[in-house]
């Protein structure tokens, strides 16, 4: 996989370590505490779990990348691996590149079958033993040895672990102290004991002051508590459970009512997705601010009430955190695949807006912001997102308040209704944009009561089946996901000078697809690269096509489905635009963006790595 | 008709709690149980603007449309009433929910929010108006359809029954009856009583389809009906604030007071029956099914059964009237959040 | 709504009828009744019921076009209107041509508001009355009054009117003596009590000699039936329950075993279409020839289930008769508006051929042919239709008889592994053209069994995780649907000399677009027609497009939904393409689509009627 | 073990009946399901070939990967193993359906499935394993979950729970056992006995959960199991053509003739329970879940319902075999049914 060799020597805080574990061993505590330290000593870093969908007994993966200059994507290389499990023995010590530190638990009885590599064996059980750990809590940390180990040969600041452990157990400093005991024994052994140093270490610097780290679907449960969120259903399904989990999590802390001690919101969890669907479209109805969130298998049994919100015009918020499909797929890895499910979800001609975070902190914004727009176009609000941002913890600027005020669009209570002037209909467009009034249950003024039904209705939502009313009905439907376009946040665009080419991506990719931007650079290829945030694409999306010769669309699915989408929406653009899809459930690279492009591009010749046509 | 008795208390006509004029068939059963809805909200004072409905798909489903114009509804998606319902209430507690739904939208597709919403206890009058039929698609045979059961084009049911009120004992609602369309007076002192109860009252009302299921001896006739209801009791509500205006010996009956007060009394007929006893409900159900009786009345209740408004860690006023100001958590909370965060 | 004056005068053969009824009241005889018997007199004739979703008391209409040239389409004009129904009477005098015949019941109190027809009260209770017709009939027989009266006015044969009965009554004596008697006396009354004549007339002629009239839901049925049909799982929906209905209606006069009297199939309405899915997927998967029918809000309930079919490769049929939608819609009303959601069916990268049958004929031929091609490629093939094509009564050729044998696709038997020299593996790409081999429950080889999942698989069926082998895999399911281009019916084109621009249609458009091509070629504007009967497209589309200026995709929903998807399939054709839609529920006409094409064509100017945009 | 023992009456080795090896946390209840139903076949010298396995989604669901690797298995969606099993099953109506499903799956998801499936009495060995607990997603509560049972993350349970042999037994299922994966030997007898019955046999299999909800208290926990389970009857099956090897005294037995001639002996054990009859069950599963008893056993069993293999009107040879001339009907009735149509 990797084609070029590194030059070992020492390397500050720009490599990676791959650790490879037992799931259900605990090794998630020792892995986020070694990450945690890095974040804390000033060094970006990155974290991926790669792990099965499996309770315990697996083999699972965790990357660590440093990277001086902020990358945050995963890497292709790996510079360090820690082999903890037997069964991946093999295949973690071929990951390593040349030169590479392979640290492994000395009770693997395997052979160290590579000779350009560093291997240390570590003694974990004879470290464990000797430590003050009891005996029943010994597996999980066995983990802690390889923390210690590599604290030495990596020099990573032991208070900066000690916080890292703080946060972890919440202040409870009986397993911290028994963490910690074990944490330095095993640096005490390394320091005695080993007889190779490292090529590669750690240097505190300041490049993380100012961030804090957190998980997408944290983000994207605060975002949804900060944009007024009062009702969830959801039902578990891998890896959107987190998002609903964290609204239950931090609303007793910021949602309580301070009078009554009381929340302002309701979780349900719910007997499938179809009923978490209802429930939330029922509370959207009937005026609360709603969502629910769920991954592929869980959005498809979402399709048909889905399709009767958009018609009845409930506002509702979907959030998607993608795993990769079709079918069960590979639930715990990640893809970009359900863009046409989402964006077409439901029988009929259905069409929902989606919104793209990008980052951890898009996804607190776009939580907050999918709820506004939802009221406002009274309509489902798609939010996609995948595993590895949902999941994963991943450095991020703090979460900024909203800056604009809590927008419940066009609804109106008993007062509105004594006031108006002219005669109310639930679906009449009065302001010509497509956008009715709405009531919602409670409301007592007599003229404030209607019949919502998913059938055919005219502008006072009476049961019709006349063929001009239904047109023009759709019509409208129509007109508001043209509005839709100008409401939906805009892309962001990195421009370099003199860049003939551009780069579409969205989502998670967007560490890997900025960081090929700097080496295409550097490679004399240069790209302006545009991050969409949204559907349906903005005035700015085919001003940026229109602008370049040639526009990369690279998402992490099989068809190309967002440049699919796209093709059509513009059609006179389309020639220009070529698909580069990445579909592993792995999380994309620099390396294969940079080689996927050079490919295609005139002039040169790089194959990629592993390239889903 | 006394010229007085034309308006309620509230100072409403019964015509204020009319629907749209119905489409469904003459002298379809439903029409019996959207009359007996309309009567027991008229009579019980409730203004139409507390009442909301929801219902499923199916002619069952259409109900809704021919009552109660002036409270909100929702006709939601075939089997799905009950998750459309409880995502609703929870924005106004003080709303009366009333969910129509069939035989095929509760027993087939909707088995499982049928369940569910029971478990839940939110506070519904769940109606299914059971005809052992799909009507609206003209005449498929329901999974309430006795064994044998032969209409045209489908041949013989070969399938055995699901009996909703058994369904509804299991699943634990609080509030089992059942109902029939040709026995009015019962249904309507039933809707009563289930508009007063805060929780789940499953209405499981045999309502004879005459255009695809109303032969004699199919279990969901009229005629079959007449023939074998076995009324548990003689029933008569007292709303809240009331007492009892008529006199019973000693013995005679048995009391159920609702959480609000209200008090659903019980005149023996016949046997004895306690329905505060669900062991003794279950097995009355399976010696009924056995012998072919239509058993109707309060066959269940709780009154005490915790509901998911109790349950649910919520402030007084309606959700859905929370001002925008208050809906957002503080900016300082934010930087809390912020902090929590490693 | 018409533009042209239509001249008053003998009209023979050539004209059309809409009546107004109230649904539930047995006008679904009448009106049949006076089809078949046009039929009979080798008329060329169509009829199309436009109903409530309702089950008895609302406003229904029929409307019956004879055309001797064979145009089948509905006409946006109508030349007689009988009125039945007081609710619709004036809407139905509206929808008269000048000078055309208006009859009506005349217990409908109400004014005949217009001078230019020719208007002819019924007194259809007095001769009802006079009628023996029992008391409890009543209702139902009124209707036969207009079927006699028009049988004076128009001059069909009373014979043929016997025939259609007693094909209604299948030789049922009384009912059919009943009925006559009604028509009987009401021709008389007509032969003694109208002054006018009609100037419209029908004819006998040999129009429809060898043709046979049928619907597409019962073609659809008899097709399956021919393929093959093992299994049918289905949950009652308008418009598609008629399939299953007539599978279970056909299939004891074909499908029994001579030597024990028993059917060779089974049929289950399930609990749902979740549970119709499963059922579908689980015979098929077992080796049946197996299919389930439904229609918009059913499918979208299968979405999930049909993912798994697609990634565990299960061959099924799901033939989806569609209504109009989102949400319930119109249920009976028609409709093409599914199409995005039947191709890209369920989560993840999820894409399914689809055969469009564009007749009733078609629905039976594409009824096995849609059994042999999800076996041979083992994936779920969609088969759409919609409301006007399944439901209402087509003349059409007869049936033919499968003209090559069933296919079965790759699949061992014991002996078949007993003789292998390979190791099979159930997903070995051993032909290389990405469909492996299988073997189903019941084979008692050793080496037969597998495990089959809707998670990541190896090519022997084990679980995987792996990366590369997912990628692999997806690329093998990817090859079939490219292998699939070549198998799926190709196009019918119809060339007009010196064309330069061409339309593409599909399903039950057909009779309008052919009948709008001859009507453009008289307007002076040559067009070439390709009826498309499947997707993906195959080269012989991507030629048509090539070949002509303009190419104008004729569809019955809002978003264009295949011409979106075509123009994303060939992007350097896109700008060719000129999305026509037509969405109102009401069936498409010629006049329709000829304004639609000449409001687009340079030097012309005519305004579309309906025109959804 | 005696040499001769390792090989039943098909000349098989117990190994033969094995799958991949188990991936479920160690001490998982469904380890011991496993364990048993591989024990079960094998005893009852079942040709793999004839078995076929079903599941939805879930720890539970897993479990057919390992055991019976020589036997066909479809993994499905959630809560929709029956209908795949439904559809599977009569393709050939010689096999012999395993469905395994999880409580998450069976009573939340799957409710609808899981009804349908015993009305139609589809033979199937529907086990679900069930241990109050979504354990592949990581420990949410599930719907059989007790009342106030607290999980980490989750909170409390607030809802009531859902009771599988409850359900199953109005649902009107031919055959209802509940077992402990804590109590393997009854286990197995109740496998076997459901592996010989003609119709749809639920097991409710109380299967701990050690990673997320083994807690002393939790009624799914093995500590709760031992201190809490009543088994109604020690329980033998006697295979077809077999006698029994035990000698009882006179009253102190029952037995069960399944249709294919097999036996069930219960042994009377403290109470009289008499499985054939539902009402007496439904009273005593309403007492029992009052007095917080997991009483095991064979509770309900009707050998005599009919089941869908009987009444869909099938040839004997398997569907799936019918040879492809057989398959499409002749050319002559096609002309008959061109002459059906006007
Ligand atoms: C998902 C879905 N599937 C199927 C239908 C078609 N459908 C409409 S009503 C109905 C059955 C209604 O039966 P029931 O609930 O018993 O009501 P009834 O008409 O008998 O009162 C069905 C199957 C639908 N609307 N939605
Ligand atoms: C449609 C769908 N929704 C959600 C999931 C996620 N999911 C997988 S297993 C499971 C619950 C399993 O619980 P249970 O059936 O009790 O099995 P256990 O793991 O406890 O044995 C869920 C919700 C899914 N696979 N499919
Ligand atoms: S079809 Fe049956 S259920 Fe429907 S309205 Fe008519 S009588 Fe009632
Ligand atoms: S998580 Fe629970 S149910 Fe799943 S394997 Fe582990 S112990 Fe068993
Ligand atoms: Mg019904
Ligand atoms: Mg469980």
């Amino acid at each position: 996989m990797t084609e070029e060799k590194p030059k070992p020597g020492p390397v500050v805080n720009d490599f990676s370590i791959t650790i490879g574990t037992v799931n259900g061993s605990g090794s998630q505590t020792a892995n986020t505490t070694l990450m945690r330290a890095f974040f804390k000593m000033g060094i970006p870093v990155s974290g991926k779990n790669i792990f099965p969908s499996n309770i315990q007994g697996l083999p699972t993966w965790y990357t660590i990348r440093l990277s001086k200059d902020g990358y945050v994507a995963r890497s292709e290389t790996t510079e360090i691996v820690v082999a903890m499990n037997k069964d991946s023995f093999q295949e973690d010590l071929e990951k390593l590149i040349p030169g590479g530190v392979f640290l492994y638990a000395d009770d693997i009885r395997q052979e160290v079958f590579r000779e350009d590599v560093l291997a240390f064996p570590m003694p974990v059980k004879k470290i464990i033993r000797e430590s003050d750990t009891p005996r029943k809590l010994r597996d999980y940390l066995n983990n802690m040895v390889y923390v210690g180990i590599l604290a030495h040969l990596l020099g990573i600041e032991v208070e900066k672990l000690q916080q890292a452990l703080d946060f972890h157990f919440n202040g409870k400093q009986t397993p911290i102290d028994l963490n910690m005991e074990v944490i330095n024994r095993s640096m005490k052994w390394a320091a005695e004991n080993l007889e190779h140093e490292s090529p590669y270490r750690v240097e505190a610097m300041d490049g993380t002051d100012d961030y804090i780290m957190s998980s997408g679907n944290t983000a994207g449960a605060l975002g949804s508590i900060y944009g007024g969120l009062q009702f969830a259903a959801w039902y578990p399904i891998t890896p959107a459970t987190g998002l609903p989990e964290a609204i239950m999590k931090y609303r007793p802390e910021v949602q309580t009512d301070p009078e009554t001690g009381k929340y302002k919101s309701v979780v349900v969890q719910a007997e499938d997705e179809l009923a978490a669907a209802g429930m939330t479209i029922g509370a959207g109805w009937a005026g609360l601010r709603s969502m629910t969130a769920t991954s592929g298998p869980g959005l498809s049994l979402m399709g048909e009430y889905t399709s009767l919100a958009y018609y009845a015009e409930v506002p509702v918020v979907l959030w998607n955190v993608q795993r990769m499909g079709p079918s069960t797929g590979l639930p715990t890895r990640t893809s970009q695949g359900d863009i046409n499910l989402a964006h077409y979800l439901g029988q009929g001609d259905t069409q929902h807006p989606i919104l793209f975070p990008g980052s951890v902190n898009e996804c607190f914004e776009f939580g907050w912001k999918a709820l506004d727009l939802a009221e406002e176009l009274q309509t489902p609000i798609m939010v996609l997102i995948d595993l590895d941002l949902g999941m994963n913890q991943w450095m991020t600027s703090p979460f900024e308040y909203p800056d604009t005020p809590i927008k419940r669009g066009k609804i109106l209570w008993e007062e509105d209704l004594e006031n108006l002037d002219w005669e109310w209909g639930r679906y009449l467009d009065k302001d010509g944009d497509g956008i009715p009034y709405r009531t919602v249950p409670g409301n007592t003024h007599p003229k404030s009561a209607y019949f919502t039904r998913g059938t055919g209705h005219d502008d006072y939502a009476n049961y019709s089946e006349d063929p001009e009313t239904w047109d023009e009905n759709i019509k409208r439907l129509n007109r508001k996901f043209e509005l839709a376009r100008t409401l939906v946040p805009k892309p962001k665009i990195h421009r370099r000078d003199g860049a003939e080419i551009g780069v579409i991506a969205f989502g998670s990719t967007d560490p890997a697809v900025s960081e090929a931007g700097d080496i295409l650079e550097a490679a004399g290829v240069r790209v302006d690269y545009l991050r969409l945030r949204a559907l349906p694409i903005t005035t700015e999306v085919v001003e940026f096509i229109q602008e370049h010769d040639r526009v990369y669309v690279v998402e992490m699915n099989h068809h190309g489905q967002l440049h699919q989408i796209i093709s059509q929406d513009i059609p006179e653009q389309a020639l220009k635009m070529v698909s580069l899809t990445y579909n592993t459930g792995l999380q994309l690279t620099a390396d294969w963006v940079k080689n996927a492009i050079l490919t295609e591009e005139p002039g040169f010749s790089e194959k990629p790595g592993s390239f889903s046509d | 008709m006394a010229r007085k008795k034309r308006v309620n208390e509230l100072g409403l006509s019964k015509s204020d709690y009319a629907g749209a004029s119905t489409t469904l068939c003459a002298g379809c059963g439903h029409n019996a149980i959207i009359g007996q809805m309309i009567a027991a909200c008229f009579e019980e004072n409730i203004p139409p603007e507390k009442l909301v409905k929801f219902s499923g798909i199916g002619c069952s489903s259409k109900a809704p449309t021919y009552m109660l114009k002036r409270s909100f509804g929702f006709n939601g998606l075939h089997g799905r009433m009950p998750s459309l319902a409880t995502g609703a209430l929870l924005a106004d507690m003080s709303l009366i929910g009333i969910g129509m739904s069939g035989d095929g939208d509760t027993a087939s597709i909707g088995m499982g929010q049928f369940k569910h919403i029971m478990r839940r206890n939110v506070p519904l009058v769940y109606v299914v108006a059971n005809n052992g039929v799909y009507g609206l698609t003209k005449g498929q045979l329901s999974a309430t359809a006795e064994e044998g059961l032969a209409l045209k084009r489908q041949g013989q049911n070969k399938y055995m029954p699901i009996d909703i009120v058994w369904e509804a004992l299991v699943g634990r609602a609080s509030f089992v009856a059942r109902g029939f369309s040709g026995d009015p007076k019962q249904l309507k002192t039933l809707f009563k009583a289930a508009l007063h109860h805060r929780g789940t009252a499953v209405i499981d009302v045999i309502s004879p389809c005459v255009t695809f299921n109303n032969m004699d001896d199919s279990h969901h006739s009229y005629a079959w009906g007449k023939i074998h209801e076995v009324a548990l009791h003689e029933l008569s509500f007292v709303p809240p604030g009331k007492s009892i205006k008529v006199k019973y010996e000693k013995g005679e009956t048995a009391e159920v007071t609702l959480h609000d007060g209200s008090q659903i009394i019980l005149k023996k007929l016949g046997r004895d029956y306690d329905p505060n006893n669900r062991g003794a409900a279950l097995q009355l159900l399976e010696e009924a099914n056995k012998k072919n009786e239509l058993v109707t009345g309060l066959i269940y209740i709780n009154p005490k059964q915790i509901s998911i408004f109790d349950i649910e860690y919520l402030p007084p006023s309606p959700l859905n009237r929370v001002p925008d100001e208050e809906l957002r958590p503080s900016r300082d909370s934010l930087d809390k959040v912020n902090a929590m965060m490693f």
